[in-house]
């Protein structure tokens, strides 16, 4: 076993679902790169590398670069989903889901259900998601919690390298379309990260930390966040949960559940502005199916009500970080 | 290509199959049978058919809002398509799609569709994947000249072009999107050479003969069929009802309808040309049409008698499998 | 005054902002209707009939039909406002902005912010809303929720035709972008609308009840039903206040937080699936906000989690009614 | 058309200015001072200038996520911009917006845009704001040939064309979308006759030619203004670096960039242009090169020493009014 960056991982996962099943092939713009052009074809591998030598190992049928054409990718995946292909499209970035959202969520996540159960669309859509990068307003949302709304798709956002190789091996061999959202700041961490195939089911969280005062909920790049303000706090003799749901579609809400009726508290993390968020939705669930267990409010940390701002001061003060955790987790106790 | 007898009387016998079930969708819509929103396809039934004749189950379409025609003309199995339109459980959609999501994925029939232009970039999938296990199969989508207008439809036209995919596009126009004419709709004077302007040949047909409709869907399925990309069909036609059940057609000019269902009608036109031929007699033709009705009238039957859908298959069916969780 | 229907209420307002300022445009599929063709031009006044005699009145430049292109539709009209005209566009059906996505949520929504604040974008954009019609998965969704996730957008969902004709010229007048959601059940409901011009700020909840017992909120068609239930529930002595926030962005979170510290429970009621909605947004507001005031768990009343079906008895079961919002109150005080 | 001394003068300062600006922002990116992702503009600068060498305040632009040029050519704040590629407060979007957003409603520039084919659309409002008021501007939206595969391209085109607005769509064919060849991404063989066939003129420039884009441009603009509806300019250029600063080029020939500052830059061409006509000196081009020098070098100190935005500013300008509550 060795350490492995996210982008590696999931670029692991993808050689490796391609060579056990030639029904899974990718698509998307400059997955392979050059197409057309005078340099040599397949040396671009996707804009963040996560596609990287699909073409050289299984050529031009099985790793497709199309036009700018965002709803024409999703519906060549979704339709050879249908076919009994097993696709997985790059989006680049998760914001682009404007210019595609009715393929995803009035037509891939809603064919099964409209055909009366009778079709399968085992389709994954990839997506470089959240802030960081000093991207701005239209290259930096998560997206995840708007598309967890739409009955249908499941989304999984991993958070670290081994999940995202797990999930994507799921996410290729699942029978329903699903939502892939790579947090794009976590692509350059490490972690060790198995050599061989192996899935990790949709709908279990994983534990990163154990403890009795407060219940952490994180999502992607919040994860580590989250764990370093657990961490710091420790010192301060407050010991907290930290639950990553790794799937926002389907929730372990069990999981969550269960740590808050221990707990008594529960702070949810997500680096997406507050309404209608994921932060809600999981705050909710508590306030009605916990409520019993609870002994101070419910926090919610995430960004403002506002788009991303592009100065990276700005940015830095927009996006969640572990002292507004803290604070949050120590919120839950005054 | 040549077509035999038994070709002939089935292609006679879908295109009567499609305008019965109709019009007797739209009679028993004014009853109050059936609810939700419902677009026939009654005067453009030699589209579905003169396409649909030359595909098998292994061959995919993707179809539109006036979803029946092409449906039905693709083996959709009509008892079922009425008792879907009945919303019962029994329904092909069991109850859930309606009149707007008519499918049947195992006969190729990738669904009607509720999102004007939602299948042409489904379709362009559907032909990737005859392409890339080179079976042969092609891929069908059929836009009405409104739907041409909406981006997803250009940009399937262009992907199918860049990937070399056996997907064939159909565009029937019936001269009105919802009640605006195209004319005021499309901007450019010439639709086909606009689709033309993507890079793939466009065949034309006459969308109220069969034989026309036939030859073109021929044309351009056998080039996609033989690995030289995309290809399309460009059919004029008419509605012979409303845009929807209820639809009061300010659009229309005075004797329109009369004049649609008068010289513009496929049924009487293959009646015709079988006259001029010889290859059907009249007599049988009737046997045919008598065949149909009956079809229809029992189906309605059924329909009304088939099982309601109960309160806990709301939430069947969203997923194949969606975990343990929630 | 005299009764009118939703429908003409929102159609009064149009008439009155075109003749009142003439910035004012509309544009949409056949908003007038019948372009091109033989028959008379104009006659159609949108698929709802909600802009009705517009083009009659103002002209084929101020009311102007469309091809079938949503986001070239949102573009035109926010195309125009940034130039100082305030388009009022219809998108027949809230599915539809599947297909226009990027143009509200990435375009028109972040101008203002993305420019450092030196524009104005007053645009509205109108959608026919939610479920009743046995319309299916892709004509029945409200959307509502998911654009409130947005920043940037203001969200209006009018509950009645007074309501309706208010905030429909408050919309107009507004200088930022405003998405005005018309739930299609209510278009033929009517109430008592003045003849005149008024408006209804935005962020100001409407009080259709007053009670000791459980604050209900609710938005769009499923405030008549939640009045039902609370006029119900009178005879077991149990008494609620009904909150209408009629904007959900500006959410008028006062009259939200007052009311449960005043009632100590809380049903939050919407026509919408339930991941990530308006539901799980308030109750976490109040389960943070108001959590000590809280005598019982916060329940939220909504769809289940699957796209409309078609069937109407499906239809009828997969949308809260009264029943639903009964048992939930009782729920609160379990 | 004709252009005097000065507007010569003006127009190879603005395209010089546009250079040094993108030079000197690839420096100091590559040094880490800018923060984010930028594309330079390099080498299409005669595109930008020939176009708005046309326009007026009250005339709109739409960019793209490639947009400094274009918005210097439109008049924005050069000062200005370079502090809001630092992310200052004191830019010209207050830091909010970056290079993907550089924008000033006032001037006309309705914004880069970092959504490819995001801005056609709302050029096409801008225009209709102007045939409604019957004022006689235009509306500028400038695409690539990448971004003309994008289905709201398409839309626009058809929508400008069916409501007849002064809308003029400028197509930048620099042959690569990120890294991919117009050869591949676009299906069809001749871009320009697939625009055409929307309906409406387009005009072809050598858009490594200042007085290429101008003329052409001129006529499309012209076309505009007069009320016969939307134009189009499609111009052929080249971009000297990579799609993003930092990207390696692998989709590149070899000495293609070399051959591409040696034969096609506008800068060079202008020059040899003025030395045939004899209509500006060397000296006198020279002397406005190193005004242009003075005028980015003064803008990246202060650029430097301005203003850093603080927290409190993440949420100011969402909207204009947001009431009382939240
Ligand atoms: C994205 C979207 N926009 C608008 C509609 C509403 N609508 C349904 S059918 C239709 C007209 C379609 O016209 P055309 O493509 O010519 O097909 P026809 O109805 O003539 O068969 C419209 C506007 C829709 N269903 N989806
Ligand atoms: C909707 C969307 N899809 C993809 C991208 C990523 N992207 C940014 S620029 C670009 C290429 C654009 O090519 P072209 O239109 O030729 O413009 P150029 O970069 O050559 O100026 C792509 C794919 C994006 N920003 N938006
Ligand atoms: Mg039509
Ligand atoms: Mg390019």
């Amino acid at each position: 076993m060795a350490e492995k960056t996210m982008r590696d991982a999931i670029n692991e996962a993808l050689h490796q679902a391609m060579a056990a099943d030639d029904s899974v092939f990718v698509i998307g713009e400059d997955v392979a790169g050059c197409n057309g052009a005078p340099g040599e074809t397949g040396t671009v591998g996707g804009v963040f590398g996560v596609t990287s030598g699909l073409y050289q190992a299984f050529g031009p049928d099985r790793c497709i670069d199309t036009p700018i054409s965002e709803s024409a990718i999703v519906g060549a995946a979704s339709g050879a989903a249908l076919m009994g292909m097993r696709p997985v499209a790059e989006i680049m970035f998760a914001d682009f889901i404007g210019v595609c959202m009715d393929q995803i969520v009035n037509q891939m996540g809603k064919f099964r259900y409209m055909f009366g159960g009778k079709s399968r669309c085992p389709a994954v859509i990839r997506f470089a998601a959240g802030g960081g990068f000093s991207a701005a307003g239209q290259h930096s949302q998560s997206m995840y919690q708007v598309m967890t709304s739409f009955p249908g798709l499941k989304v999984v956002i991993p958070s670290n390298a081994y999940d995202a190789k797990g999930l994507m091996l799921q996410a290729i061999q699942d029978d329903d379309p699903v939502l892939f959202f790579e947090p794009k700041v976590l692509y350059q961490e490490a972690c060790e990260v198995p050599d061989e195939m192996y899935t990790i089911p949709f709908g279990e969280a994983s534990f990163l930390r154990e403890g009795d005062d407060c219940t952490v909920v994180a999502f992607g790049q919040m994860v580590p966040k989250a764990a370093q303000a657990i961490d710091a706090l420790e010192a301060e003799g407050i010991s907290c949960d930290l639950i990553d749901p790794r799937t926002s579609s389907p929730l372990d809400t069990n999981a969550i559940l269960e740590s808050v009726e221990a707990t008594g508290r529960l702070v949810v993390v997500d680096e997406a502005p507050p309404r209608c968020g994921l932060t809600a939705d999981i705050a909710a669930l508590a306030a009605d199916k916990a409520f019993s267990s609870l002994k101070g409010p419910i926090k919610q940390v995430c960004a403002p009500h506002s788009p991303t701002p592009f100065s990276p001061e700005l940015e830095a003060s927009y996006i969640p970080d572990s002292s507004k955790i803290i604070a949050a987790i120590k919120g839950t106790m005054a | 290509m040549s077509l035999d007898k038994e070709d002939l009387l089935r292609a006679y016998r879908m295109m009567k199959t499609i305008r019965e079930f109709e019009e007797r969708a739209h009679t028993e819509i004014m009853n109050g049978q059936i609810a939700g929103f419902t677009h026939l396809y009654t005067g453009q039934e030699a589209n579905a058919v003169g396409i649909c004749e030359h595909l098998s189950d292994e061959d995919a379409i993707i179809s539109t809002h006036r979803g029946h025609g092409h449906c039905i003309a693709k083996g959709a199995d009509v008892p079922g398509m009425m008792k879907e339109l009945w919303g019962s459980s029994e329904g092909l959609c069991k109850g859930k799609g309606g009149s707007m999501h008519v499918a049947d994925v195992d006969k190729g029939i990738l669904g009607a569709n509720g999102i004007v232009a939602g299948g042409p970039p489904i379709s362009v999938g559907a032909a990737l994947a005859a392409k890339i296990r080179k079976n042969g199969k092609v891929a069908i989508s059929f836009s009405g000249d409104g739907s041409v207008n909406q981006g997803t439809c250009f940009e399937a036209m262009n992907l199918a072009v860049v990937l070399e995919v056996p997907a064939v596009f159909v565009i029937e126009n019936n001269y009105y999107s919802e009640h605006t004419n195209i004319s005021y709709a499309v901007g450019c004077d010439d639709l086909k050479a606009r689709t033309e302007a993507f890079g793939f040949p466009v065949f034309e047909a006459d969308g109220a003969d069969f034989f026309s409709v036939y030859e073109a869907a021929g044309k351009a399925i056998e080039h996609a069929r033989s690995g030289k990309g995309p290809a399309g069909v460009f059919a004029e036609t008419g509605r012979f009802h409303g845009h929807f059940v209820g639809d009061p057609q300010y659009y229309r000019a005075e004797g329109e309808l009369e004049d649609l269902r008068e010289n513009s009608d496929c049924l009487k036109n293959f009646r015709a040309r079988m006259a001029e031929t010889g290859e059907i007699s009249a007599e049988e033709l009737d046997a045919v049409d008598a065949e149909v009705m009956a079809v229809i009238e029992q189906s309605v039957v059924d329909a009304k008698a088939a099982a309601r859908p109960t309160p806990e298959q709301v939430t069947a069916d969203v997923y194949i499998n969606y975990g343990a969780a929630s």
